[in-house]
């Protein structure tokens, strides 16, 4: 059978447009140098999630930093960012983003236009998965990408379940390093 | 033409025959008894700033033979149907679904009533409550004094369901907004529904009401004393559940037998008896009925397992069902001798007993017969290490939860003898079974939680009722003007995303900071199962009392009815708004000044579904838990970029408040600490004074620094003259003030809807 | 027990009031006015012979949010549901939709014309007609003799829905037979709000009645005068189709406006008056709307395409809807001023008009002042390779072709100039236009069909409503004896899965074998649009009458409760059955002795679901088209494991009959060829004379023979003694019988499943 | 993307268990020798489908004549089966031979059990894959094959989208060629 199933299967895809899954971190850092305004955005479970011996959060947020990726900081992830020593461009709840990021019109966090690439880190999984459901259905104007470790079958890029926390780590790992690098 | 001239106006005739117009007790408004074309215009207003968000659950319609067709993109179905469409088509279904559920539940219990004490019974909820029947009243614009009466809102009710129905078949509406009108219609009438309902069962059973301080009632599995036979309810009827309490009492059996309930049968039956106890929440349903302790279980209707019948005959426990909603395929007893029905179900027979009386006698004795056999031990923590070791690692548990819980991780730590892990899974579990279902190694995981789930007991205080009249006159002022910050409705199921003591810390965040905290169903038993340091629960630690930091909690779902009820009772009872027949009127004034906000923290059902579209037809918000998002609409504002222009009422004038307020009709926000941000927010309304406009943002400010680390980045919007500024953080925002260029905003007298779309409501209407 | 005591009998008290119980015009039966558990008992017979048989469209439920859940294997769902229950619990939302869009159609016109004529108005359907409503007198146990004992009828209905919807909601039935006999329930009752829509209609609007021979209508698109203002009505309800009528009458303009229909509404209008024409079925409506020939398109309800506004703007086209069911976001213009709207609509505005006489004065007078400036010309069959100039063949249009149409391949061939692929799709399509939608090179392929479509009309004989009771006395007895071989019900939409003419063929080859022949809806325009050499079509060549032989449109959707209804007066009129309250035993009997079959070629709405189902529960099998496998449920037997054993009436004993007649309750077949094949053995009864058995079997062997080419397999199934044999057939089926072992088979009386299943009704009450 | 759709989009699999694909007509063989009691149905398409000149029908046949697999002929492709010299072993219509098979302890169309192995010629794909998710639910006691050029999810074996008709030509031949050879 050639149908991959989401980790979760709550989230199980039930239609006909299923994200393409990436598994090279070369790969999508390249989507994200290419897009001209990205987003991240993060979620609350960016604040439980360790990933060899570090939150997740600080993931995003170094991320962020390597091509100065504003932040949306949802749930009550904006405390520990600032703890971080990161100031979020916006500090909207998921579903509040999502309906800004749906408007094509929208001037996106940091008033230069709506995003044309959102990637996601640290929600659950049936939230998230809801959330792109709205972009793959209202935002044909932009791409998604999920971070996480589960396969987001909404998403335009998704990763694909990783059986271990230490190929997510070498994913992320190798796509700040990509980022980083100066090579588009 | 010569037809038009011929015509009388039958509806109106009819109208005010039912609502009998000519007893002059309110003048009759502009929608008595509304179809569903006579609120639309109204519901396009609220759409017009709070509009439709979708998060659809599938890409295609499969709804008939033509199908399935996909409508991703800008695809139409193939009979012309686009993506938003099919969304609102499948969430007014859900609404119908919900309200259908209250209003089967309303008409069977008034006609058990109705048989019982005749059509004339007359509605007397204490010498409290005079207004009795807000929505009633509102909606159909009928005073209702009988049980009869109570059936004209029924049958009212009934004639609106088959037209949406019909709407929902291919090839009718085509429009999103239309079909959200219609839900937003029929969740009307679901309070409606609920209303009836409730009340029926107030006065027909003789519940408590006109009184704030009912009893505390036993709740916990470890509350039922497993020595006893032992009857479980599961449900949401009491039909079958009081003449159960009569037959024990009438018989001297109130010492010798257990009855206890799972979701709002229990808080039905505790209503009527506090010796009755209060298993737990819908969440528990299946674990409770696996450990085997009870003896006879009595089905009703809703939020039942569609398993239940075969759970109970794995571990031995007789079933009795009652209903026509779940029959469960068994053999129809209902007029067969009591006598030989004990018989057969001692045989291990499950039966169907549409009497409610001989169901009760039936469940009584079966359940004396079988408890001296019943011998049923929980599993001690002793015992997990060997009962998982089958397990491998293979997470397919985890993979089918539908709360995303690590149960494989949980249940390897048990292997090896760490029950902590598993604790957490529980107290996070919503009850489903899925996991052990998938399990190929068949390891008993339910069985396992038996170890950690503790039978530790709390109190609940048992349901009130109708918010009482002297407690509106008391708290409307303060509620319109701000000074109490809001009323926080705690309501709806049990699948919460996280620990189930997280509706407790929300409830008493909000009690402690003086807002009216008011619960119901699945949620208030949930508030209740956690102790403070000295053992005592919000309902122990809290007044019962409608007013600045109580926390009552009002009932079973159908009594959600009395929280909506409560704010129209603002209106009619401060304000002296006339009620009758006068909806938008009254949706207005709720919307733009009485500062209530619900929560639905752990919403499944279709029943929450209806619940809070009925709430936000009304003008009040609705923040749900993440789950919630499968819902696939909410309701909502973009707060800078939509026009936020009201009408000053006496003024007559169009006014730009620029104020977001509130901000979202319904929402779903990820996080117990961002809900009660969103929800303090929520409570701020246009027509706040200034001081209560300086309490509300205290509170506002408090909790988004207090989880979110800064003052909201949204706060110049609800700051209107600096007299709107909280003095304990007076300097810090004044300095965000400048920072980000605010102004003075406009100064409004009366802010309504009311006058800025169309409609027969004449501006006049809202003032008073 | 206290408790019990007091009680009264609320609802006998009640249904006897309501149905007049003491008016002794029949006994009252068990049954008046039954609620879901009344004939579960039945349903659960039926079941027992015919077991539900599902095909699920989905692994998964979403219908809560603790989905989706997959329901593969033995899993449940996280309420415990599994794949089987969840299937029927689709199956009843299905015909609850489609109970609810008659049900919710026969309220609107029943209030019309209450208004219109009030409530005491007479219920008289001519001089042939005395069994008026044979559903309600069965069912409800009522004689209406007025409008308003009608609106009863629809009370009850109204009050059954509430509890099916409930029963719909999470954690309710766990079982599928349960649901199934809801299902059964709720289509019942579609039956009935059926016979109260079209008896209103009958008397409200004075359609024809007690008459054969109604008068020949022009068919075809063709048929519209596209040099006069043209009206297209689309729907089912007549409310707003007939005061357009009475308006160009009353303003002489009948030979200036022209009328024309598209689906019932169609049927409904040439009732009214055969000056209008009827374009074609639901199959043809996306296409003639894209012709832009209409000036003004009023729809009401059901089967529209729901971007039909969009499609109407898109050709310049005005629009009204005119009901709740369909607003489509329009503004409500029903309380404006007519010259408002007419200018408004002229420049540009569609409306939204719920007074139906301001509808169609509107409708008329926009029609006549658009006409003049549309210019509208169809697509010459030279135009047509420049259209599909830039077609590339990537076959995206056959992929998502509803009904697997090489699409493109026929686009390739238009490109270069053929045309005959494209018209065999034309003839073929359901119009649905995904193709076209989906095109990524925008080829028009509605547009080219227009070189394809031909201007062909027809003549189609108007609806003629009920069956006269002397007709039913003369045709009972060769029915139930078998003489006559059986009542063919051609019913449902357009979603055929081949050509359209195969329904003409269907029909006309029944009708050539002497079977009675009746059709309604689509499917009654499609048996008229094929003409014989003569140019005549099977309205123009067979008799109207109900007797063997004739070929009858009844009309409209809402039309087929006549169908059903003449098997009930065949009980009645012929056999004396009592039908008062008495649906066991009419179902018994017609189950038993009528040999009636129903075909829904092309099935597509939840209406047919409901339909077919209402069918069933009265004994009456249905034989669906290939698309129809997607309502996921049939009731099939299996002919040789299954037990045949009925009651000898007479005799009372059980008797193992060993024939399987009729074999299916409902089934899909995949062929035409097959279809006939089927229904001519559907048509086999167990009381059939040997005489009726030998002509039944003639047919049944001859249409076997002829499309299959051999005798039927289980021809030996079907002969109970030599004497059923036909004598046409006699060597070749003695032949057979002895190869295969044949063995006489038990003689009956009487045959009825009164006595194989707990019931109340006696034996007795099936002896007449 | 690794979602297969199928060939007629009213098809599309809402759901988690799908067909394994399968391309290689020696597979596919292998797959009905294995079977102990394979049964062939053949649908009306199989008497209106022509590929290289014949008939889908006679493909058929030649499959069923390898292995002497009995043959269901639905709905009314009996006739043509009898003027093609074969007799069908039953002539149940789909529905009908759907309602047998997913019966376990049917006796099936030769008396000798319940078959195994399903193959499904010339039908309708709306209509059969309907018919295959009935036995896909109902009937985990056999397998399910599709021989026609569809992607059919329902079944447990099925062709991919053949976008030539000589490769679906091809295949059957390769198919009856596998069949007929001795080899397991």
């Amino acid at each position: 059978m050639t149908m991959t199933l989401p980790y979760h299967r709550v989230n199980v895809l039930t239609g006909t447009k299923a994200a393409r899954i990436i598994e090279d971190a070369s790969e999508y850092a390249h989507l994200v140098k290419r897009a001209q305004r990205p987003l991240l955005v993060l979620g609350s479970w960016s604040l439980t999630t360790t990933l060899g011996g570090k939150l997740l959060i600080e993931y995003g947020v170094e991320i962020a930093k390597t091509l100065d990726i504003p932040i949306c900081a949802t749930a009550h992830t904006k405390k520990k960012l600032l703890e971080l020593g990161v100031e979020p461009a916006s500090s909207y709840d998921i579903i509040e983003i999502l309906n800004h990021l749906k408007d094509p019109a929208w001037k996106g966090v940091k008033k230069e236009g709506n995003h044309d690439l959102v990637m996601f880190l640290g929600f659950r999984t049936d939230l998230g998965e809801q959330g792109l459901s709205t972009l793959k259905h209202y935002a044909p104007h932009l791409k998604t990408m999920t971070l996480c470790k589960f396969y987001y079958p909404h998403a335009s890029y998704s990763l694909s379940n990783f059986r271990k926390d230490e190929q997510w780590k070498e994913f992320l790992d190798n796509l700040i390093t990509n980022l980083k690098s100066k090579e588009a | 033409m010569a037809v038009a001239a011929k015509k009388k106006n039958l509806r109106k005739d009819t109208v005010n025959e039912i609502i009998r117009a000519e007893d002059n007790w309110e003048p009759v408004g502009h929608t008595p008894m509304p179809e569903i074309p006579d609120l639309r215009n109204w519901d396009m207003r609220l759409m017009k700033t709070y509009k439709p968000f979708y998060a659809p659950m599938c890409d295609l319609c499969c709804f008939c033979t033509y199908g399935k067709c996909d409508l991703t993109g800008d695809k139409r179905g193939a009979c012309g149907i686009d993506i938003s469409t099919q969304q609102a088509r499948v969430v007014l279904l859900a609404c119908c679904m919900g309200m259908s559920a209250h209003g089967g539940h309303a008409r069977h219990v008034l006609h058990y009533l109705i048989e019982k004490h005749g059509r004339d019974y007359k509605i007397n909820l204490g010498d409290q409550i005079f207004v009795e029947a807000p929505h009633i009243r509102t909606v159909l614009g009928l005073k209702p004094e009988t049980l009869g009466d109570l059936e004209k809102a029924m049958d009212y009710v009934e004639s609106q369901l088959i037209h949406a129905i019909s709407s929902l078949h291919t090839g009718q509406e085509g429009s999103a907004l239309d079909y959200e009108s219609k839900a937003l219609h029929i969740s009307m009438l679901d309070h409606v529904a609920m209303e009836v309902g409730d009340i029926a069962q107030i006065v027909g059973f003789g519940y408590p009401t006109s009184v704030a301080d009912t009893p505390l009632v036993d709740m916990g599995w470890g509350s039922i004393d497993k020595t006893k036979p032992t009857i479980l309810l599961v449900g949401h009827n009491p039909v079958t559940a009081v003449p159960i309490v009569d037959y024990i009492n009438e018989h001297g059996l109130q010492d010798k037998v257990e009855v206890g309930g799972i979701c709002c049968t229990a808080l039905e039956v505790t209503r009527y008896t506090d010796r009755a106890k209060i298993v737990g929440p819908l969440s528990r349903q299946l674990y409770f009925i696996r450990t085997g302790f009870a003896d006879v279980i009595v089905t009703d209707e809703q939020c039942i397992r569609t398993d239940i019948a075969i759970e109970a005959a794995k571990v031995g426990t007789a079933l009795i069902a009652t209903t026509d909603k779940a029959c469960y395929g068994l053999e129809d007893y209902s007029k067969r001798e009591t006598d030989e029905i004990v018989k057969d179900m001692l045989d291990g027979k499950q039966t169907l007993i549409f009497d409610p009386d001989k169901a009760a006698e039936a469940a009584v004795r079966v359940a004396l017969e079988l408890a001296p056999k019943r011998k049923k031990e929980l599993v001690t923590p002793e015992q997990v290490p060997d009962l998982a070791k089958d397990h491998r690692l293979c997470n397919m548990c985890s993979q089918v939860c539908p709360n995303l819980l690590p149960v494989g991780d949980a249940i390897e730590a048990a292997k090896n003898g760490n029950l902590q892990p598993l604790t957490e899974v529980f107290n996070k579990c919503i009850g489903c079974g899925k996991c052990e279902q998938e399990c190929p190694r068949h390891v008993p995981i339910f069985k396992m939680m038996q170890a950690v789930a503790g039978s530790e007991t709390w109190k609940v205080r048992a349901g009130r009722g109708p918010i009482m009249d002297v407690e509106i006159r008391k708290v409307g002022a303060p509620i319109v003007l701000g000074t109490i910050p809001g009323i926080i409705a705690i309501v709806g199921c049990s699948n919460f995303p996280e620990e189930i003591s997280e509706v407790a810390d929300i409830a008493e965040e909000f009690a402690k900071r003086k807002y009216i905290v008011v619960l119901t169903g699945c949620s208030a038993m949930a508030a209740g199962m956690k102790k403070d340091k000295e053992g005592k629960t919000i309902y122990e630690k809290y007044p019962p009392n409608f007013d600045a930091g109580g926390v009552l909690n009002i009932g079973s779902c159908v009594a959600n009815s009395h929280i909506t009820g409560a704010a129209m009772k603002v209106a009619n009872i401060f304000a002296t708004l006339p009620l009758r027949g006068n909806y938008e009127v009254i949706a207005d004034y709720i919307l733009n000044r009485v500062g209530a906000c619900g929560l639905a923290w752990g919403a499944y059902s279709q029943k929450a579904a209806s619940i809070a579209t009925g709430c936000n037809r009304l003008g009040i918000p609705v923040v749900l838990g993440p789950h919630s998002a499968k819902y696939r609409r909410l309701y909502m504002s973009r707060k800078e970029e939509d026009d936020w222009t009201v009408m000053d009422g006496r003024e007559k004038k169009l006014v730009d408040t620029q104020e977001p307020s509130p901000e979202h009709l319904i929402t779903v926000v990820e996080s117990k600490e961002r809900a009660m941000v969103t929800m303090a927010k929520l409570c701020i309304r246009k027509n706040d004074t200034a001081q209560g406009r300086q309490i509300k943002l205290t509170h506002y400010i408090g909790l988004h620094k207090q989880h979110l680390g800064t003052l909201p980045d949204d706060l110049h919007l609800y700051v209107r003259k600096a007299s709107d500024i909280p003095i304990f953080f007076k300097k810090e925002v004044m300095a965000y003030l400048e920072k980000v260029g605010w102004k003075e905003k406009p100064v409004l007298t009366l802010p309504t809807l009311i006058g800025t779309y169309p409609s027969e409501v004449p501006i006049e209407s809202v003032v008073h």
